[in-house]
């Protein structure tokens, strides 16, 4: 078997089984930590691919951002894990049916269209996949490549505005109100008559 | 000799094991979410691969893009996810019904 | 540079909407201002509409004052106005209906300004309306002018209003989106939204038959005719004077004319396959409805009622050339009705409008619309008396007036179709003097009814303006409206040619 | 002065006047208004004598003209225009003068009311319309006159709008007038199909080539179109000349001040129908089965309402009654082609009956506005003057010889018997009888109230004297024409050809040129009529009225116990009253509550609109179900879905 064969088959089942994991396990942390292994393994098989830049996107913005993002919620919130888990087996049979049916129907899809007479073979040497990408990304989507940005700072904004918030008891400046005082409003003169000098 | 279908049946495999997340951890959004996260996954594969063999980088960007939203979705949704706990003190998606009809 | 040279007919439908906008947002504290505003503009919409009527050619049924810009190239819609003798005399209806509700507003205290505003609006978009030549534009001005009507019944109406206002929107809405889905069809049929070409665009019968019924729809909401009028008395019931005014002397023309401009033209054929229905309709609504308006106690729905009673001639009357085709085998008689129905809509106009304002006039002194707490009005208003006895027996059909002219013509068309028809046609005679005379005796004769009554005062200026202006119309009208049939009768005769040609091929 | 713009003046004075009077009542005031009125009506009425003198007593050339053009549309003209002939004089003439007279004997009538001016605008306005009316020379002008007069008569009748039964009685007359103009529109529309125009000329011109066509209308019976139009037209002249059955609004229109019972409900507006049938003669000659239907109605009408007068007690009401039954005996002459002497007698009616209601207003003022007869009696020698008048006008009225109303009287009756069609029969014995119950009535009338015992108490005698002169004056200047002018016109205006040119009658039918032959000078025919039948008739009423009401006083009050059936029936009118108050106008608003409530309310609306609405609740309640707000519902079912195309895509597409 070549070695390709062996790295795909290696990755792939570890992808599979981490991610069977990701679901069943009863700790969420456990279940982040399963996701990250799916990321490398998944970065892995896209390497495979030829597709490097997007391999190391993938384990540097999401396994080192946005994982970490989930661990630390999980983490954070003092979750009642019994009750979540509450249900689990009920729904059991029919969650492993409905995924075997989607399953059936995408192998049938996969298998029954000659897709397997496709070899994956060499790719012609044009430079490097970054390169490539980058010479589609900033000419042809270059509108897209914009709107991805803006949708990201949007998304930045949305989540501090939504988990900003505010202490009572804190003690803050506001700069705009110490730059509209008035003098009137610090200031108040009082005329004290004085108590003449007629001792 | 690997061919378009191996990797094609490893994202099939990959989605259906996210839509099974959904069923079983119905209960709990934060593994809901990471089963979305399998979900695309499986889906930036497929383009991936797709894109290998057709030997055109269109699917690439489309991956780019999807990690560039599903980021920002995370992050929105973890975000609400906190708000959420913060309000309500559960994540428990039993006692969130203010859409009911 | 001379007056004709401007465009006229852009300039009334803009004028208004441009200085109806900008009163929206003028505070409440100027509202002195905004009143000059409104009565300068709607003025100012009165006078070139006038000079509409002024420079239009008599003996022409060929559209005048035409404007065309191309307005969305990909469906071949222009921004097309033009008036003949159809729409002219709407305008100047509409734009002279305006100024009466501008200057009647002076009793409405709350936002006045953007009362006003969607007022001035409404004109301009219902001018904009029998303007259009583009069935596109036409459509556009028919859906958006719904927005300002059910906000003023909305904000400035009685204390059912939100439930009158969805109705009367639902209602409508309902009705147009049939009107929509015929004239995509035509489009795709004729490949323009040319009034004139979907004019001349030859269809076969089945197909006019759903085109006709989808218009039918639409413009029977509107007008309303039997069954689908219960709208209006709620409508009415709940708007505010102005709104009611504009409502019954403007609004329900626009149902009349889209018979005239769209229906009877573009399907020819079924009209005269399906004029029994439109036909029977009118009878329905000229009998039935008077019945139902002896049995009203409100005011305003006795009026509402007599509208659709009304109405109902304005139907007959377009519809009654096939019959009379048939029965006589000539068309003499065909132009009678059907410039019947225009003068009965002028004539509804200025009276319904009228009565309404005296309706009016009693609610912003008592605030109450029943007819059981008036009695004996005429004591201690005798110069209101005097005015609502004449628009009530104005109302009632009576010679002299201009709500006879109308009638009288259709009937006597309606007697060549079938005398049948004409029977329940003059059947308004007896019912309508019952219902308007019902209510003259039980709120204006009679011994003071109560306290309340005991306090009216007599009219003010501005009511006296009103109701003056509006009194010499209806007996101008009435006692010469050669001038207002001479106008039309080119397009009439125009109409009856074009409706007796089949489209059949 | 040119004749046009005099013809013009003739109906536009008055209603200037009218205008000035109405519109400016405060600044003129009561005098103001009087003169103004008083000036425009007595221009009117000289204007219209001078008309008459060039028409009658000139080599005058029928004049029908023009005067705007009212629309033109679809090919038909229709105008505003003058046909000036001498029936158009002849009503200008009478109803100028009998305006003039009222409006003068308004003044001492009215000089207490608060609506003075009101009261002169309206009787200005009156004239204008009645002379429209009569001047007309089209149908839509005639159309204009009848329902302007039927107008003002709605404003008069309701002139004291306080009184509950003033209000009611005008909103009835309206309404039955209406009745009767639902028939003339429809007469009027089917004028216009079959002749193609509405201007009398042309319509006479075209009317014998439609004698001759049916139409299938009503049931799916052939009519004549004649028939059917003249039928028509002559149900608005039965509203306006209310005659049987519906004749119910005139009792009642004596709820208005008393001049206006005089001017509109006797003299001129009432008999506007009959000026129509008269003015249509061309037409109606060409239809038998048309004339026979008029005389029978008349012949009703004559006999039956004049039998009510006998029963009443309200003073005006005899007088009102008593007008019906002249009315029924135009109509009767209408029905027996005699129209030239239905228009006689509509003139010497409208002098006599105007003086007679003058002459009862003249009472009515003395007893301080009291109309009950039983509480008056020997008021002869208070009033000398209405006395001797409201003698005249009661002579008149029963047709003794050398009054006017015996000239006309007699020879309605003379034309009846001279004519052979449906109903004629009937006819000739109605107004035989007719001659007795009017005679009894009249003279029933005349004892009640100037002679016998006074029955008013003492106070209300003590003030009771003789009215001031602007009322007398009238009096006696009606009085005169009740007395003379039936003598000097009857030979003229019946066997002379006055009217020839406004009336044309069947030459071979011609039952006026037949008692025309036995004519030989109004004083012979007056001597005659002392030994005629109908003279002993009278005679026989006259007799019996003065045997009971002025000698024995409780022969009435016998008959009356014995024939109490006969009693209710005549004081309760036949139930007339009660049949358009419970069937008609109570059906019809019950009929109207139905449909108001079930049809509008609940079918419609209730059902149809709200219905559907509820609906779209009840399905949008039951499908809201499915949202049940868990995430993961959502979830599954997007899922669910997923499988499900998918499965559509991999399956059925292939």
């Amino acid at each position: 078997m070549p070695i390709i064969e062996i790295i795909f088959y290696l990755f792939g089942g570890v992808l599979t089984l981490s991610a069977l994991s990701v679901i069943t396990s009863r700790n969420p942390v456990y279940s982040v930590l399963f996701l990250v292994l799916c990321f490398f393994s998944a970065a892995c098989i896209w390497l495979l691919l030829e597709a490097e830049f997007l391999a190391i996107t993938l384990v540097l913005v999401y396994v080192g951002a946005v994982m970490v993002l989930f661990l630390f919620v999980v983490m954070m919130l003092d979750i009642n894990l019994t009750k979540l888990k509450a249900g689990f087996a009920r729904y059991l049979p029919v969650g492993i049916l409905v995924a075997l049916a989607m399953a059936a129907q995408l192998f049938i899809l996969v298998w029954s269209r000659g897709l397997d007479s496709q070899v994956l073979v060499h790719a012609a040497d044009e430079g490097s996949n970054t390169r490539l990408l980058g010479e589609v990304l900033f000419t042809e989507y270059l509108y897209p490549f914009e709107i991805a940005g803006f949708i990201l700072l949007v998304a930045i904004v949305a989540a501090i505005m939504l988990t900003h918030r505010r202490r009572p008891q804190t003690k803050y400046q506001d700069p705009s109100q110490q730059v509209r005082i008035r003098r009137e409003d610090r200031v108040r003169l009082v005329r004290v008559e004085s108590e003449g000098e007629d001792s | 000799m690997l061919t378009l279908a191996h990797f094609l049946t490893l994202g099939a495999i990959l989605f259906s094991i996210g839509v099974a997340g959904i069923f079983l951890n119905r209960k709990n959004i934060i593994i809901l979410l990471m089963s979305i996260e399998l979900m695309l996954l499986a889906v930036n594969m497929n383009f991936i691969a797709f894109s290998r063999f057709l030997d055109n980088m269109d699917g690439q960007i489309f991956v780019f893009f999807i990690l560039t939203v599903a980021a920002a979705e995370a992050a929105i949704g973890l975000a609400i996810l906190v708000v959420l706990f913060r309000n309500r003190q559960t994540i428990n998606v039993e006692d969130i019904e203010e859409l009911r009809g | 540079m001379g007056v004709m040279s401007w465009p006229l007919l852009s300039l009334v439908v803009w004028i208004p909407v441009i200085t109806g906008a900008i009163l929206l947002f003028v505070p409440e504290a100027r509202s002195s201002l905004g009143r000059l505003i409104a009565l300068v503009s709607s003025l100012g919409a009165l006078a070139l509409s006038l000079v509409l009527l002024a420079g239009f050619e008599l003996g022409t049924a060929a559209y005048q004052f035409q404007e065309k810009v191309v307005w969305i190239a990909a469906f071949d819609i222009h921004y097309h106005l033009g008036v003949d003798g159809f729409s002219l005399p709407l305008i100047v209806l509409t734009a002279l209906t305006t100024v009466l509700v501008v200057i009647a507003a002076g009793s409405v205290t709350q936002r006045v300004n953007q009362y006003l505003g969607a007022f001035l609006i409404l004109s301009g978009l219902m001018t904009g309306m029998f303007a259009a030549l583009d069935a596109m534009l036409f459509y556009v001005f028919f859906e958006a002018m719904l927005v300002p009507m059910f906000l003023i019944i909305g904000i400035w109406g009685g204390p059912n209003r939100i439930f009158a206002t969805i109705k009367f929107f639902l209602f409508t809405f309902f009705g147009s989106v049939f009107m929509l889905i015929a004239l995509i069809w035509l489009y795709l049929q004729a490949g323009s939204f040319a009034i004139a070409d979907l004019h001349s665009l030859p269809i076969g019968l089945e197909a006019q038959i759903w085109v006709f019924l989808a218009f039918l729809i639409a413009f029977a909401v509107k007008i309303p005719m039997w069954p689908v009028h219960t709208w209006l008395p709620d409508a009415h019931v709940e708007a505010p004077t102005g709104g009611s005014v504009v409502l019954a002397a403007v609004m329900l023309k626009i149902g009349g004319y889209g018979l005239v401009r769209f229906s009877l033209p573009i399907a020819p054929d079924a009209s005269s396959a399906l004029d029994w229905l439109v036909i029977g309709l009118s009878l329905v609504a000229i009998v039935y409805i008077g019945f139902v308006a002896l049995a009203q106690s409100d005011m305003k729905k006795l009026i509402a009622y007599s509208s659709i009673s009304h109405m109902g001639f304005v139907t007959l009357g377009l519809f009654l050339a096939f019959a009379i085709a048939r029965n006589t085998g000539e068309l003499s008689g065909a132009g009678l009705g059907i410039s019947g129905a225009m003068v009965q809509m002028i004539s509804h106009g200025f009276i319904s409008g009228a009565m309404f304002l005296a309706v009016g006039v009693l609610y912003d002194r008592v605030h109450s619309r029943e007819i059981a707490d008036y009695g004996g009005v005429a004591n201690v208003m005798p110069w209101f008396a005097m005015f609502a006895v004449f628009f009530f027996m104005a109302n009632s059909g009576l010679p002299g007036t201009s709500g006879f002219v109308g009638e009288f013509m259709v009937i006597l068309a309606a007697f060549k179709a079938d005398p049948w028809f004409a029977f329940f046609a003059a059947m308004t005679l007896i019912l309508g003097a019952g219902y308007s005379l019902w209510l003259v005796k039980r709120v204006f004769y009679g011994e003071v009814g109560n306290d309340k009554v005991a306090e009216l005062e007599d009219l003010n200026a501005r009511e006296w303006v009103l109701l003056t202006v509006l009194a010499l119309l209806t007996l101008g009208l009435g006692l010469w409206p050669y001038p207002l049939i001479e106008l039309m009768e080119p397009s009439v005769a125009n109409l009856v040619d074009h409706i007796m040609t089949t489209k059949v091929d | 002065m040119d004749i046009k713009t005099i013809l013009l003046l003739i109906p536009l004075l008055p209603l200037i006047g009218s205008a000035i009077a109405g519109l400016l009542r405060h600044p003129i005031g009561r005098s103001g208004a009087h003169t103004v009125t008083i000036l425009a009506v007595a221009s009117s009425f000289g204007l219209s004598a001078w008309v008459a003198w060039q028409v009658f007593m000139t080599d005058w050339e029928v004049l029908n003209y023009t005067v705007y053009k009212w629309a033109v549309v679809d090919g038909i003209e229709l105008e505003v225009g003058f046909l000036i002939d001498s029936l158009t004089a002849l009503m200008m003439v009478v109803v100028t003068f009998v305006s003039f007279m009222v409006h003068v004997y308004t003044i001492g009538y009215m000089k207490d009311d608060p609506g003075y001016q009101r009261f002169f605008a309206y009787i200005n306005l009156f004239t204008f319309a009645m002379l429209m009316l009569v001047m007309a020379n089209n149908f839509l002008q005639l159309f204009f006159g009848w329902e302007a007069v039927g107008l003002v008569s709605y404003l008069l009748i309701g002139f004291w709008f306080k009184k509950e039964s003033a209000v009611r009685a005008n909103l009835k007359a309206f309404l039955v007038n209406r009745g009767g103009d639902f028939g003339l529109l429809l007469g009027v529309a089917a004028v216009l199909m079959y002749m193609g125009s509405l201007d009398y000329a042309e319509v006479f011109a075209a009317a014998p080539t439609v004698a001759g066509q049916t139409m299938t209308v009503f049931g799916g019976v052939e009519w004549s179109v004649m028939t059917f139009i003249c039928i028509c037209l002559f149900i608005g002249a039965m509203g306006k000349s209310a005659q049987v059955p519906l004749h119910v609004w005139l009792p009642d229109s004596m709820e208005g001040p008393t001049p206006i019972s005089a001017l509109i409900h006797a003299a001129t507006m009432v008999t506007a129908g009959i000026f129509m049938v008269a003015r249509l003669s061309p037409m109606y000659e060409l239809s038998t089965t048309a004339l026979s239907f008029i005389l029978i109605i008349g012949a009703i009408t004559a006999l039956f309402m004049g039998l009510i007068g006998i029963v009443q007690n309200d003073i005006k009401r005899v007088v009102a009654y008593s007008t019906l039954s002249q009315l029924g005996y135009m109509t009767v002459a209408l029905g027996a082609s005699a129209y030239s002497v239905a228009i006689f007698h509509l003139m010497t009616h409208a002098f006599f009956k105007a003086l007679l209601f003058l002459a009862a207003g003249s009472v009515i003022i003395a007893m301080h506005h009291k109309q009950d007869m039983r509480e008056m009696g020997g008021l002869g020698r208070i009033m000398p003057i209405t006395a001797v008048t409201a003698w005249v006008g009661s002579l008149a009225l029963i047709g003794f010889p050398f009054f006017s109303g015996f000239f006309s009287k007699d020879i309605i009756i003379e034309s009846v018997k001279q004519i052979d069609r449906t109903g004629a029969s009937f006819a000739v014995f109605a107004v035989y009888a007719g001659v007795v119950v009017t005679a009894l009535y009249t003279f029933r009338m005349l004892y009640l109230t100037f002679h016998g015992k006074p029955r008013a108490d003492e106070e209300m005698l003590s003030h009771a004297h003789e009215s001031p002169w602007v009322v007398t004056l009238p009096l006696v200047l009606l009085a005169i024409p009740s007395l003379l002018v039936g003598y000097f016109t009857v030979e003229p205006l019946l066997f002379g050809g006055a009217l020839s040119d406004a009336i044309y009658i069947d030459p071979a039918n011609d039952p006026v040129a037949a008692v025309g032959s036995h004519f030989h000078g109004p004083a012979a025919f007056a001597l005659h009529g002392f030994v005629t039948p109908v003279f002993w008739l009278a005679m026989l009423g006259v007799g019996l009225s003065t045997w009971i009401y002025l000698f024995q006083p409780s022969v009435a009050e016998n008959v009356k116990r014995r024939f109490h059936w006969l009693w209710t029936v005549l004081d309760r009118k036949y139930g007339f009253d009660e049949f358009y108050q419970n069937i008609v106008t109570g059906g019809g608003l019950k009929l109207a509550g139905f449909l108001s409530r079930r049809g509008d309310r609940m079918i419609i609306d209730g059902w149809i609109v709200h219905g559907s609405a509820r609906l779209v609740g009840a399905v949008a309640a039951r499908v809201r179900g499915v949202q049940t707000g868990f995430l993961y519902h959502y979830a599954f079912a997007m899922i669910i879905g997923l499988v499900a195309l998918v499965f559509a895509f991999v399956l059925l597409k292939g």
